[in-house]
């Protein structure tokens, strides 16, 4: 019978899944190979700790740096409060009415946005509408925008996770509703909340599109001591090292060390949120 | 994970602090992005020169600075073109009285690949490869292959002098690439042996020849003289004639010093 | 008691209102881009706007025509997604079905992780790696063009896709596998057969969360695409998408100048586009998920 | 019912053990299980009935780090050798589920999925084959009507009757059950149990079962397992009135387990 060919089949799918996941793998792994060997020669202690000179031909990145992490807080300050509040909403005090299933749309199409209409409302909204300018305080507010959803949908499942029982025992204790959420619950889903809060400080460190009319600067010479300065930030610079840079052999090594500054952190971060959350869910930290 | 926030958050206000310790007087230049490398050059100077100065710097296109200057959120208006007969009614209408100062000429390059053989365009060669009359190389005296023209976003000052001086407003192709920025220009024609682009002569480098325009080859003398036809003043427009800062800073782009770092950064000296 | 009563109550009314946040950007968000983007339409009509061939917002007079942005855009994701989603759904297919469980845990948070690779990243290589090979190896008039950018996109999108239909594929419980592999089913049967279709509202939700990433993605296509703002006629022309043109051009635009409304009107349409995939996404889930007991 | 010829015995297993990883899951099992007779496994949690089971037809082949030794004589050949067919294998000897594990799709095609991928393409042959095995389940009544509809639509006890229909459609000569009653109510465990009792006059049945009741009711032949051993393997009758192991007999009267 069909017997063979049925095997020939199923032995080909093998082969085509093991070669499409070694492809990928070799792919992206090939290009963190190259920015490393590229870029690890430009890495020094002065390049972490000068700002950039001469036209960015020179120095270093540490404003971008700054700014970037600068802009992170800024962001985290904003979403996490906000993002938590609505994630305990949802899990705690939300019935299913309309209201309910509006606030989940809404969030779930926040998700979806894309990072450059983000640019265009933060640009509207916080620097022309609230006469923020282009700022730090813009940026970071336009990058919080776009973390709040993430820190929403990770909030959320770290306290549905939290299981009612703890919830019954709080309250046979007599305990209030507002006491048992904020002594027994929140304690409990911290880490993972946490968790989801890191791997969103990954994507906003990240993100370029979103900062680039709203405080990203060209060039500051210093680092922004005001909520209302502009700053420079990180995957920005990047940008502009890749398209403004007038000599190109003298930025191209700053150009590979800022992008290996870049991705190590990104990616860093990255790794700590996933590395914890593989953690997280093999403990039994709830029971 | 608590405590490394709080030990993050600690450094980054002791950096802060750090950088705070004058409150110091601050200095606001907005506008052109063709003028950013030379504005920001000198402002590196001008502040090892004056380390209290606080100096905020940015690119939004040359209307916008001189935007911003008549309504006073900038000290400094850096503009890659003369103030507009509108721009300065609405300014005096503001009491605002913008005061000019050249401080550098820009010239416009049409750049190719080293390996070009191509060495000249007339102005009329160069308006028709941009409109997409010309779309073959062997018809300027290149091999037979196609071009790839090369532009920039229509809202740049390095456009606007293009438009003005070559295109003589007709239209560039659609087919055109439209590049955001001179150093992706650079970067995309020293890539692409079949491309055109122009660029400002800030920009020049190795790695891309520069055509000579009407047979004027392009020097500081050509360009100060006016012989080479795409070239265009730099300003800086103050509110007014300057004040305090300003003026001090205004000062030091023109001196002898200033003009030095204009001519590193790639511009012709306006002397 | 009655202190314990009252900070229940603030405590309630506190978070109900916070919570309200998250709508009031939505709101804002199309609220402002309506605002600044529709005003557009004083300057020039829907259809040309829509239907128009040529983009030049800065001559005068300025013309506002965003069909190549939008088959920019358009060109981008399909071609991307065309690269892309095949390939994530067989990596989602190796993750969850032939990968050993060891190997599988290294794997999953890798292709997470790189994820989070920023698109600023990509389009760099891009610009310096890919587009002169591009252009050397087919002979090119250049090398930024519509595959270069959909190459950098599919790679972008390959760990999002990916990592979310393995998520969906391995929520199809394992005793209906057990079930086909008892009846004589080869891996490859039970795969396509009782798998796949079993995972396959979720498969086509990651292909569509994917391809809203291509949607959307700004830093890629402004760095790589080429800009040239038209309807692209092969695969090696160069594209302008709409988050591209928004990128380049706000910047330096007057703020409340017909330009402006443009880029405002370009952010508007693009929103639609991510909402429409978003919201179909969210309706698979609603309607033919499969409820797993 | 002849149990103690020789020469009626379906299924002879031989020295088998198996391990996951290192620890041995079962010890060294030596039985026979006969032609069209329905034998029950017994014993307490974890201790290897359900293991043994999925030896009988090679399901452990799938999990990671597994080993058996030993040998499993189906109709005298050896399962466990080199050169026989998973597949073939499968084939003779299906399987039902602890809990009712339907396909995604249309009853129909549940039923119709092995025969299908055994080969056959004939509208009306799978049409014969689905109603036939359908009514060996005792579920055709129920979904004539709405053989197109989801199997998930389906309750619990249809769900897993759909189960077994699925299995019986492939012909298979054992069919092999895993505790099938544990996720249903007692009604149709009723149903299921009835099912069995009229099946093992085409099919060798071997089931797992957690209920002693079940097992009593319904097998002719009972093995008692104990922490990955066999204890004891007797008629059904006289293992649950004179075990002869005082262990079975402790199991049996509910003293542990």
């Amino acid at each position: 019978m069909a017997l063979n060919a049925r095997k020939f089949k199923d032995r080909l799918l093998t082969y085509v899944l093991w070669s499409s996941m070694i492809l990928v793998i070799i792919v992206l792994l090939s290009i963190l190979v190259f920015i490393v060997t590229q870029g690890i020669g430009a890495i020094s202690i002065e390049f972490l700790t000068q700002p950039p000179r001469n036209s960015m031909t020179e120095g270093g990145i540490l404003t971008p740096l700054i700014g970037t992490l600068q802009l992170i807080i800024v962001s985290m300050m904003f979403s996490l409060p906000v993002g938590v509040c609505t994630a305990i909403y949802l899990v705690e005090y939300a019935k299913e009415d309309i209201y309910t299933t509006t606030l989940r749309l809404a969030i779930r199409s926040l998700a979806g946005i894309p990072s450059v209409v983000y640019g265009l409302f933060g640009l509207s909204f916080f620097c022309i509408l609230l006469r923020f300018k282009p700022s730090l305080l813009s940026a970071g507010l336009t990058l919080g925008c776009l973390a709040l959803p993430l820190i929403v949908g990770a909030a959320e499942t770290a306290l549905q996770a939290v299981p009612q029982s703890l919830r019954d025992a709080a309250y046979a204790l007599g305990a209030t509703k507002w006491q048992t959420i904020s002594k027994v619950v929140i304690p409990a889903a911290l880490p993972s909340v946490l968790t989801g809060a890191i791997l969103s400080v990954g994507r906003v460190a990240g993100e370029t599109a979103p900062i680039m009319f709203t405080g990203a600067a060209f060039f500051t010479p210093g680092i922004a001591k005001s909520l209302f300065d502009e700053v420079m930030a990180l995957p920005f610079h990047v940008y502009v090292l890749a398209t403004a840079g007038t000599f190109i052999d003298k930025t191209r090594p700053l150009q590979y060390g800022a992008i290996l500054v870049l991705m190590a952190l990104v990616l860093g971060i990255t790794l700590i949120g996933v590395i914890m959350r593989a953690k997280l869910s093999r403990r039994d930290y709830l029971m | 994970m608590k405590k490394s926030i709080t030990l993050l958050t600690t450094v980054i206000l002791m950096l802060s602090l750090l950088n705070n310790i004058a409150e110091a007087s601050s200095l606001i230049i907005k506008g052109s992005t063709t003028v950013l490398p030379i504005a920001q050059a000198v402002i590196e100077s001008y502040v090892a020169l004056y380390p209290d100065i606080k100096c905020s710097l940015s690119g939004e296109g040359s209307g916008n600075g001189i935007k911003a200057l008549i309504d006073g959120t900038c000290d400094i208006a850096n503009s890659s073109r003369f103030i507009e007969v509108e721009e300065a009614e609405m300014a005096f209408k503001k009491g605002a009285y913008p005061v000019p100062f050249g401080v550098a000429i820009d010239a416009i390059i049409p750049i190719v690949h080293p390996e070009n053989p191509v060495d000249n365009l007339t102005l009329e060669q160069l308006r028709d490869i941009y409109i997409g009359k010309i779309t073959n190389w062997k018809e300027v005296g290149g091999p037979d292959k196609g071009i790839a023209v090369i532009t920039r976003d229509t809202s740049s000052g390095t456009f606007e002098i293009w438009d003005e001086k070559v295109m003589k407003g007709a239209k560039v192709t659609p087919r055109a690439q439209i590049m955001a920025s001179s150093g992706a220009i650079v970067q995309a024609v020293s890539q692409n042996r079949l491309a055109i682009s122009y660029i400002g002569i800030g920009y020049m480098n190795k790695y891309v020849k520069g055509l000579k325009v009407e047979d004027v080859e392009v020097t500081p003398e050509t360009v100060r003289t006016g012989e080479f036809p795409i070239s265009r003043y730099l300003f800086m427009f103050t509110r007014g004639w300057p004040q305090g800062e300003t003026l001090r800073f205004i000062n030091f782009i023109l001196s002898d010093e200033g003009q030095k770092i204009v001519e590193r950064t790639g511009f012709v000296t306006i002397r | 008691m009655k202190d314990l009563k009252a900070t229940d109550f603030i405590a309630k009314i506190t978070i109900s209102t916070i919570a309200m946040i998250g709508i009031f950007i939505l709101i804002f968000i199309l609220f402002f881009l309506a605002k600044e983007g529709i005003p557009i339409l004083k300057s020039t009509t829907l259809k040309d706007l829509l239907f128009g061939l040529y983009w030049y917002p800065t001559y005068s007079p300025p013309e506002f025509g965003m069909l190549p942005l939008i088959a920019g855009s358009l060109a981008v994701t399909l071609l991307s997604s065309l690269i892309a989603l095949p390939i994530s759904i067989l990596v989602s297919l190796f993750l969850s079905e032939v990968c050993p469980k060891t190997l599988r845990n290294i794997l999953k948070p890798t292709l997470e992780i790189l994820g989070f690779l920023p698109s600023v990243v990509l389009g760099f290589l891009g610009m310096v790696i890919i587009a002169p090979w591009l252009q050397n190896s087919f002979d090119l008039l250049t090398g930024l063009n519509l595959f270069n950018a959909s190459i950098l996109l599919g790679l972008l999108i390959i760990p999002i896709t990916g990592s979310l239909a393995d998520d969906a594929i391995s929520s199809v419980p394992t005793d209906i596998r057990a079930a086909a592999f008892a009846l004589g089913a080869t891996r490859e049967e039970t795969i396509s057969k009782v798998v796949l279709p079993a995972a396959l509202p979720g498969i086509l939700q990651a292909c569509l969360l994917g391809m809203m990433r291509g949607v959307g993605e700004t830093m890629v296509v402004l760095m790589a695409a080429g800009g040239a703002a038209i309807i692209p006629e092969s695969l090696f022309d160069p594209v302008r998408p709409l988050t591209s043109t928004i990128a380049a051009e706000m910047g330096e635009t007057p703020v409340g100048s017909p330009h402006y409304h443009a880029l405002f009107f370009a952010g508007l349409l693009l929103l639609l586009m991510t909402l429409i995939l978003n919201l179909t996404a969210i309706w698979i889930e609603k309607r033919w998920r499969w409820q797993w007991r | 019912m002849v149990i103690d010829s020789m020469n009626n015995v379906k299924i002879k297993v031989e020295n088998l053990s198996l391990y996951y990883g290192d620890s041995p899951a079962l010890k060294n099992i030596n039985m026979h299980i006969y032609n069209q007779s329905v034998t029950a496994l017994i014993g307490p949690s974890g201790c290897g009935k359900s293991s043994f089971l999925r030896c009988l037809n090679r399901m452990n082949d799938f999990i990671p780090n597994t080993r058996v030794e030993g040998n499993v004589y189906l109709d005298g050949l050896n399962i466990y050798s080199s050169n026989v067919e998973l597949i073939e294998l499968r084939k003779k000897v299906g399987m039902v589920f602890q809990r009712p594990n339907p396909f995604p799709m249309s009853i129909y095609d549940n039923v119709a999925f092995g025969p299908r991928l055994h080969g056959i393409k004939d509208r009306e042959k799978l049409d014969e084959i689905v109603e036939s095995s359908l009514r060996s389940a005792a579920l055709w009544d129920e979904v004539k009507g709405i053989l197109t509809r989801s199997a998930l639509s389906l309750s619990g006890g249809q769900q897993q009757r759909l189960c077994v229909a699925r299995a019986i459609a492939v012909k298979p000569e054992v069919l092999l059950m895993d505790e099938p009653t544990s996720a249903l109510d007692p009604l149709a465990t009723a149903r299921i149990e009835q099912l069995i009792r009229n099946l093992k006059k085409y099919f060798t049945i071997v089931i797992v079962t957690h209920n002693m009741q079940q097992a009593a009711r319904i097998s002719d032949v009972t093995a008692f397992f104990l922490m990955g051993e066999l204890i004891e393997v007797e008629p059904t009758e006289k293992i649950f009135t004179a075990p002869e192991d005082q262990r079975t007999a402790d199991y049996i009267t509910g003293r542990f387990g």
